[in-house]
């Protein structure tokens, strides 16, 4: 009962914050709602008991990552609002429209799935970092380093583009 | 002996040291110490083969090495059908004709060496050099023929020989006339070795084999083609059709006369003492085959005795000296070959031997006369020369005894014997020669007598009389040699040659005069001991009793053995073993077959005539006809001698009386006959047609379809160019051009902007969810 | 009583939320933003599943998910910057070079 | 529902009353330190010894007028020491004041707000969200300075995180838990503080938390000399208070932790030495207390002794020497473990 009642608040949290994002007008505002977002998310993965995963949400999404944006953000301190210029042939609405007729689609594949439904038989214990901890080491090791070096190259492609060329 | 293979090597060396670094950087001391002392060692070698030679038994004097395999055997398809394998070894072989020939080659050789060092004394040293590296070349070539026991061998001497005279005859090579010369002999030559050519193939392609005393025995296994004309004879004569063309024979002479153009030396060694003695080598070499083939001998003999005549009726009317020389050897040559036809090989070879020393004398000599009359060759200006050159009087006189048969010196014995065979063989044919024996006698005294008797006719000189040969001894022979190079210069008349010239006089006229001692006939109380010597390499022949060929024949079997057995060491493969196989297959029916065959010769002989050689053996009925012919040879010699001299000394008138008389006869004497005119109307003139005809038929046949076809390809790319521009080009063109006008329509679609592109992709996402929900 | 079902169609919903922004918004910041909140909605999905299936693998994908996410960001903000540098403008309507 | 609701509330509501109280007096010692640095006296006037100086500067700051600058994002502007300051004050959510036995009228009470098994990340997490607050404060007020120094804060607190997490990592690989109570327990068990196991680990703790609350000598962001105040340059009454105590509560967030991570928490010293059993006399809190105050007071000598850095002498420091360090500090450490062990 409990966690219906938390899970519908967050639920309804995270919307809004998402169509807050994507509406604001200013673009730090958005930046905000974003971290908002974020938050409610972690907040959403405690619910899940998947605690790690909302700890390393704060701190690499809301903590890095964002800040990252802010930081873009402030740089970019633009003489004239960017939406200005529109190009004709963008079909934005059209986009719209369908990205809610694929919406309509997967809630409906949900609609299946109420009629049979389906509550968390599987439970995870407390020690979920200790786990998540032995898969990351042992069985996704490769994947694990491969997506280190990504991180790495990442970072120095970021440097060299952010680089100003002298 | 078993070093003769060294024998040819030496000159070979001589000739590349002197011809590679010699003609840069040798001093002439050099270059003829060089040539000289190879040609001495070459001499010393055979002299220690010719007596290694003489130890051994007559019969067993033998003796094949091959150093090297040339051509290993490659199988090749005979006349009847089987298989041959044609391998050559560089094979070397000395038997007694060898061996005599290589002492006259490099002995001869030897001393026309030194008389070079100081006849060419006046060339240029690159000259000089080059000289005797064509020399040395020579004699290489000329051993390599006389020692090489099989045909091909002898072949890559005879052709090295035939260059090599082309050019020694040509190497005043800024003179038209001697170049032209040059050209001449080689060319005709090239005529002769056609034949030979031929003929080498031919026998192959009947026996198999090309090793000379293989063939030998196949051929003494044959039947002698006395009735009709059969492959033995085509093959005999193709192999004189290249004699004739080396050794100067009807019709093929005319190039001696024209080689007179090279130096003195080169006309002593090559043009009288060696290399035109090759084709008489060559036949007495095959003496074996000749003897299978009567007609072709018959042939020989004729053409040997037209060939002697005729050459001496032109000698007759001669006024060059050195011409003179060479119609006389021309004649010589025809002796010998009459010798050869009428089957007495051995007399052939022995005046062979006997004429190479007086006629390398008289050639000398006549070298040193026209040294001393700086380069003088016309006798009409020479005369009374007795007192000046007296060496060379002497010699010459000596030279010219022994030609005109003249006993005890050389050439009696030799042309005597001939005679005697010619006689016992042909009445018409003996008469011809003893005609032509008179006319050489009476040209060869009227050389003499132009020359050295008689009043001096040549140009005045300063101080005339007065003259001491000490003091003027070398400096005049190097301007008597620039006068000789040039023509003119400054010359103090006649006078003696320089010691190096006179010396291989002397050595000559010595051996002229001895060397016919090896042949006293029998007649005389003398064994003739080359006839014995020489003997073993005619054998199998047609002359000799049945014990002769039976001991030949085994005296040979262990040779061939041998030989194959050393074939089989030297060039190691299976074939190898043929040739012994061969030997002791052919040796052993050789014995009765030899006594077939001798039963048969005997009877072909007594119906022509033609006693046995075994007659100095047995029939003592033709001494007293041998005794006579020999007095009757003397009383010519002596009449021709007397009647030159009483012509051109006592009363020259006489002379040109004659010559008024029969003007006609003199002019085409004189005109050698016009046989060059008639060779340059007709063949000379056809080639040259023949020529011009496939000139033309090139110019306009043969380039017409190149420019023909170089045309059609023009054409056909011009066609292809075309097809590619409109046809291919097109179609890529129209291709492009189809898309280019669809893109405008497609190209609208990408706009640029990233939003459509994911609108694209959620188009994707929406189709794929769709078809999920459907097949749920 | 809270399942599976709740979450996915949570997950959906932000996901077409994320669609929407890239579709509609000019600011190419905030379509980067949304794309982060696509990759949001993918980790909601993951860790349900997790959840559902009591296995951690899920929560392992969402850790690679959130590196992918870091290097995402971190790249297409430095080319935002370069562009910006070069164009001084950050509309994606304008950033429309690779076209014909 | 009692222990759920009511027991947390209340223990909240001590834990920020007296947060915000060491706060104010942390200023007051802060002034005195400095003071008898400078062999001065500092505040004497309000109160004996100034005691009472505090509440002045609290009256001041509360009639202070609120300027909002024209051109400033309102919202933003509003939003900012907000987001500075909760932070600092939900980091104590999970910071163990006590050991779990502590009666009090009788009935037991933990002696935390709250045992989250991944406490410490908690702690890190949420103080990477400070940041927000300080980056758009300098942003907001649209003026150079406070960008600049917002600018310059991030990039500090950013380069300097690295280096704490990594010394995080030690002492977890040491304590083989996250949980604040499972490493004081860990430490208890192994009978030595973990400061004495990593001496390095605590140096670079120490200097990255100086660095992670722009103190001295890292008090770029709010330097005065060169960019008037910081990043709250435009702030004034009660916003300013926020930045202030946000800072100030940082302070004993990191000393806090410090002392639990690295100095046994509420745990007695040498509690195996005989003739020092009145130590255990003294209740665990009060341990706490003191461990803490020791490291403020160490704060602020820091501040009273050692000049500023350089911006590009602490970014060198940061990234050249504090990062690798820890970095090697950790790989020797995980060394050190599997052989020990084995």
């Amino acid at each position: 009962m409990a966690e219906a009642v938390v899970f519908y608040i967050f639920a309804a949290l995270i919307l809004g914050f998402a169509v807050l994002v994507i509406t604001a007008k200013s673009t730090v505002h958005s930046v905000l709602f974003l971290v908002a977002d974020f938050l409610c998310v972690a907040a959403l993965y405690v619910v899940l008991q998947a605690p790690f995963l909302a700890v390393i949400q704060v701190m690499v999404y809301a903590g890095g990552i964002v800040v990252l944006y802010l930081f873009v953000v402030m740089l970019v301190n633009l003489k004239r609002p960017p939406e200005l210029h529109a190009d004709p042939r963008r079909l934005g609405r059209l986009g719209l429209v369908m990205a809610l007729a694929v919406f309509a689609e997967l809630a409906a594949i949900g609609a299946y799935g109420w009629l049979k439904p389906s509550g968390f038989d599987g439970s995870l214990d407390s020690k979920n970092i200790e786990q998540v901890g032995r898969a990351l080491y042992t069985d996704y090791l490769v994947p694990f380093e491969v997506a280190s070096v990504l991180l790495l190259v990442a970072m120095i492609g970021a440097i060299v583009l952010a680089k100003r060329e002298q | 002996m078993h070093l003769i293979w060294l024998i040819p090597l030496l000159p070979a060396f001589g000739a590349l040291v002197n011809g590679v670094v010699g003609v840069r950087y040798f001093s002439k001391r050099t270059a003829g110490l060089l040539a000289c002392a190879t040609m001495a060692g070459a001499l010393a070698l055979s002299l220690y083969a010719f007596f290694e030679l003489l130890t051994l038994g007559p019969e067993a004097r033998e003796y094949v090495v091959r150093p090297l395999t040339w051509i290993s055997a490659l199988p090749l398809q005979l006349k009847d059908g089987s298989i041959g394998s044609f391998s050559i070894p560089w094979g070397f072989r000395l038997d007694p004709l060898s061996a005599m020939m290589i002492l006259v080659v490099t002995g001869i050789g030897f001393l026309i060496h030194v008389y070079s060092v100081g006849y060419m004394h006046g060339e240029s040293r690159g000259a000089y050099a080059r000289f005797f590296a064509y020399l040395n070349l020579f004699v290489f070539f000329m051993l390599m023929l006389v020692l090489g026991d099989n045909f091909v061998v002898m072949f890559v001497g005879w052709e090295g020989v035939g260059l090599c005279s082309y050019l020694l005859i040509g190497y005043y090579y800024e003179k038209k006339s001697a170049s032209d010369a040059g050209k001449k002999a080689f060319i005709v030559n090239r005529i002769g070795d056609w034949g030979f050519i031929i003929g080498m193939f031919l026998i192959f392609s009947v026996f198999g084999t090309l090793d000379f005393r293989e063939v030998a025995n196949a051929a003494g296994s044959m039947p002698v083609e006395s009735a009709g004309f059969g492959t033995l004879s085509v093959i005999t004569l193709l192999l004189f059709v290249g004699a004739t063309g080396k050794s100067a024979q009807i019709p093929l002479y005319v190039w001696l006369p024209d080689a007179m153009e090279g130096p003195t030396p080169v006309s002593a060694l090559i043009h009288a003492a060696t290399m035109v003695t090759a084709g008489v080598y060559m036949v007495g070499r095959n003496a074996v085959l000749f003897s299978h083939s009567p007609e072709t001998m018959q042939i020989v003999a004729i053409v040997g005795v037209a060939t002697a005549f005729v050459a001496a009726t032109i000698g007759l009317v001669q006024n060059d000296i050195k011409r003179v020389l060479a119609y006389s050897t021309v004649s010589q040559l025809g002796f010998m070959f009459l010798a050869m036809g009428v089957g007495a090989y051995a007399a052939g070879a022995f005046h062979l031997m006997t004429h190479a020393f007086f006629k390398a004398l008289l050639f000398l000599c006549s070298g040193s006369v026209i040294h001393a009359m700086a380069g003088q060759q016309d006798m009409r200006h020479m005369g009374g020369l007795k007192k000046h050159l007296p060496v060379t009087y002497v010699t010459m006189l000596i030279g010219t005894l022994a030609i005109a048969g003249i006993p005890p010196l050389s050439g009696f014995f030799s042309k005597d014997e001939i005679l005697f065979r010619a006689f016992q063989s042909n009445k018409i044919i003996w008469g011809v020669a003893v005609v032509t024996a008179l006319m050489t006698a009476f040209y060869m005294f009227r050389l003499m007598s132009m020359t050295f008797f008689g009043t001096y006719r040549g140009p005045a000189f300063a101080g005339a009389g007065g003259h001491g040969h000490a003091d003027t001894g070398h400096g005049h022979a190097s301007a008597g040699h620039g006068a000789a190079a040039t023509g003119h210069g400054e010359w103090h008349g006649p006078h003696e040659s320089p010691k190096s010239m006179t010396i291989p006089l002397l050595v000559l006229a010595v051996g002229a005069i001895v060397a016919g001692l090896v042949g006293v006939p029998a007649a005389l109380n003398g064994s003739n001991d080359i006839e014995h010597f020489l003997h073993p390499s005619f054998s199998v022949s047609a002359v000799g009793g049945t014990h002769e060929g039976a001991s030949a024949d085994l005296a040979e079997a262990p040779e061939g053995s041998e030989g194959g057995s050393k074939g089989a060491a030297l060039s190691g493969f299976a074939h190898a073993s043929r040739p012994k196989a061969a030997a002791s297959s052919a040796s052993a029916p050789a014995t009765e077959s030899e006594g077939i065959a001798a039963g048969k010769l005997a009877a072909a002989a007594s119906h022509e005539a033609v006693p046995a050689e075994g007659g100095e053996a047995g029939s003592h009925a033709s001494w007293a006809v041998e005794i006579g012919l020999m007095l009757l040879s003397v009383l010519v010699g002596i009449t021709g001698m007397l009647v030159a001299y009483r012509f051109y000394v006592r009363t020259p008138e006489i002379a040109d009386r004659l010559a008024q008389r029969w003007a006609g006869a003199h002019r085409v004497l004189s005109n050698k006959y016009y046989v060059d005119e008639l060779y340059d109307a007709t063949a000379i003139a056809g080639t040259m047609a023949s020529a011009r005809g496939l000139w033309v038929f090139d110019a306009k046949v043969v380039d017409g379809a190149v420019n023909g076809s170089g045309w059609l390809t023009l054409f056909s790319s011009w066609f292809s160019h075309v097809i590619d521009k409109y046809v291919v080009d097109g179609l890529v063109n129209f291709v492009g051009a189809v898309l280019e006008e669809g893109s405008f329509v497609f190209r609208r679609l990408q706009t640029g902007l990233i939003q459509n592109y994911a609108l694209v992709m959620l188009f994707g996402v929406f189709a794929f969810v769709s078809i999920y929900l459907m097949s749920r | 009583m809270i399942t599976q079902t709740h979450f996915l169609v949570l997950s959906a919903a932000l996901f077409m939320l994320g669609v929407v922004g890239v579709m509609t918004r000019r600011n190419i910041i905030i379509i980067l933003m949304s794309m982060e909140l696509m990759l949001n909605a993918v980790n909601i999905n993951l860790i349900a599943f997790s959840r559902q299936l009591g296995d951690v693998t899920g929560q392992v994908f969402a850790v690679f998910v959130i590196c992918v996410a870091a290097a995402e960001a971190a790249v297409g903000l430095g080319i935002i910057l370069a562009f910006y540098r070069n164009k001084e403008t950050i509309n994606i309507d304008e950033m429309n070079l690779m076209r014909w | 529902m009692t222990e759920a609701v009511i027991f947390p509330l209340i223990k909240i509501v001590i834990v920020l009353a007296a947060v915000l109280a060491t706060v104010m007096y942390i200023v007051l010692l802060e002034r005195k330190v400095q003071a008898w640095v400078q062999v001065r006296l500092g505040p004497m006037r309000v109160g004996p010894h100034g005691i009472l100086q505090p509440l002045a500067d609290v009256l001041k700051l509360f009639v202070k007028e609120d300027i909002t600058p024209v051109m400033a994002d309102k919202w933003v502007f509003t939003a900012a020491p907000i987001l500075v300051l909760v932070p600092a004050l939900i980091a104590f959510a999970v910071i163990p004041f006590a050991s779990n036995d502590m009666k009090l009228f009788g009935l037991p009470i933990s002696g935390r707000i709250a045992d989250v098994n991944v406490g410490l990340l908690y702690i890190v997490s949420v103080a990477s969200l400070g940041i927000y607050g300080i980056i758009l404060g300098g942003w907001s007020s649209n003026s150079k300075y406070p960008l600049i120094a917002s600018l310059r804060a991030s990039a500090q607190l950013i380069s300097y995180e690295i280096a704490v997490t990594m010394t995080l990592v030690t002492v977890i690989m040491l304590a083989g838990t996250l949980s604040m109570v499972g490493i004081v327990d860990a430490q208890a068990r192994q009978g030595m503080w973990f400061a004495f196991m990593q001496p390095v680990a605590f140096f670079i703790y120490f200097v990255g938390g100086l660095a992670e609350t722009n103190r001295a000598p890292f008090d770029l962001p709010e330097a005065e000399q060169e960019l008037v105040a910081g990043f709250h340059t435009e702030y004034s009454g009660m916003r300013f208070a926020f930045f202030f105590l946000a800072e100030y509560a940082n302070m004993i967030v990191v000393s806090a932790v410090a002392t639990t991570l690295f100095f046994g928490g509420w745990l007695q010293p040498f509690p195996n030495v005989s003739w020092l059993w009145w130590l255990g006399i003294v209740p665990g809190w009060m341990w706490f207390c003191t461990k803490t105050f020791m490291f403020l007071y160490v704060f602020l000598w820091v501040r009273a002794t050692y000049p500023r850095y350089r911006y590009d002498q602490l970014m060198r420091l940061g990234w050249k020497w504090l990062i690798p360090l820890a970095i090697l500090n950790v790989v020797v450490t995980g060394f050190l473990k599997v052989l020990l062990k084995g």
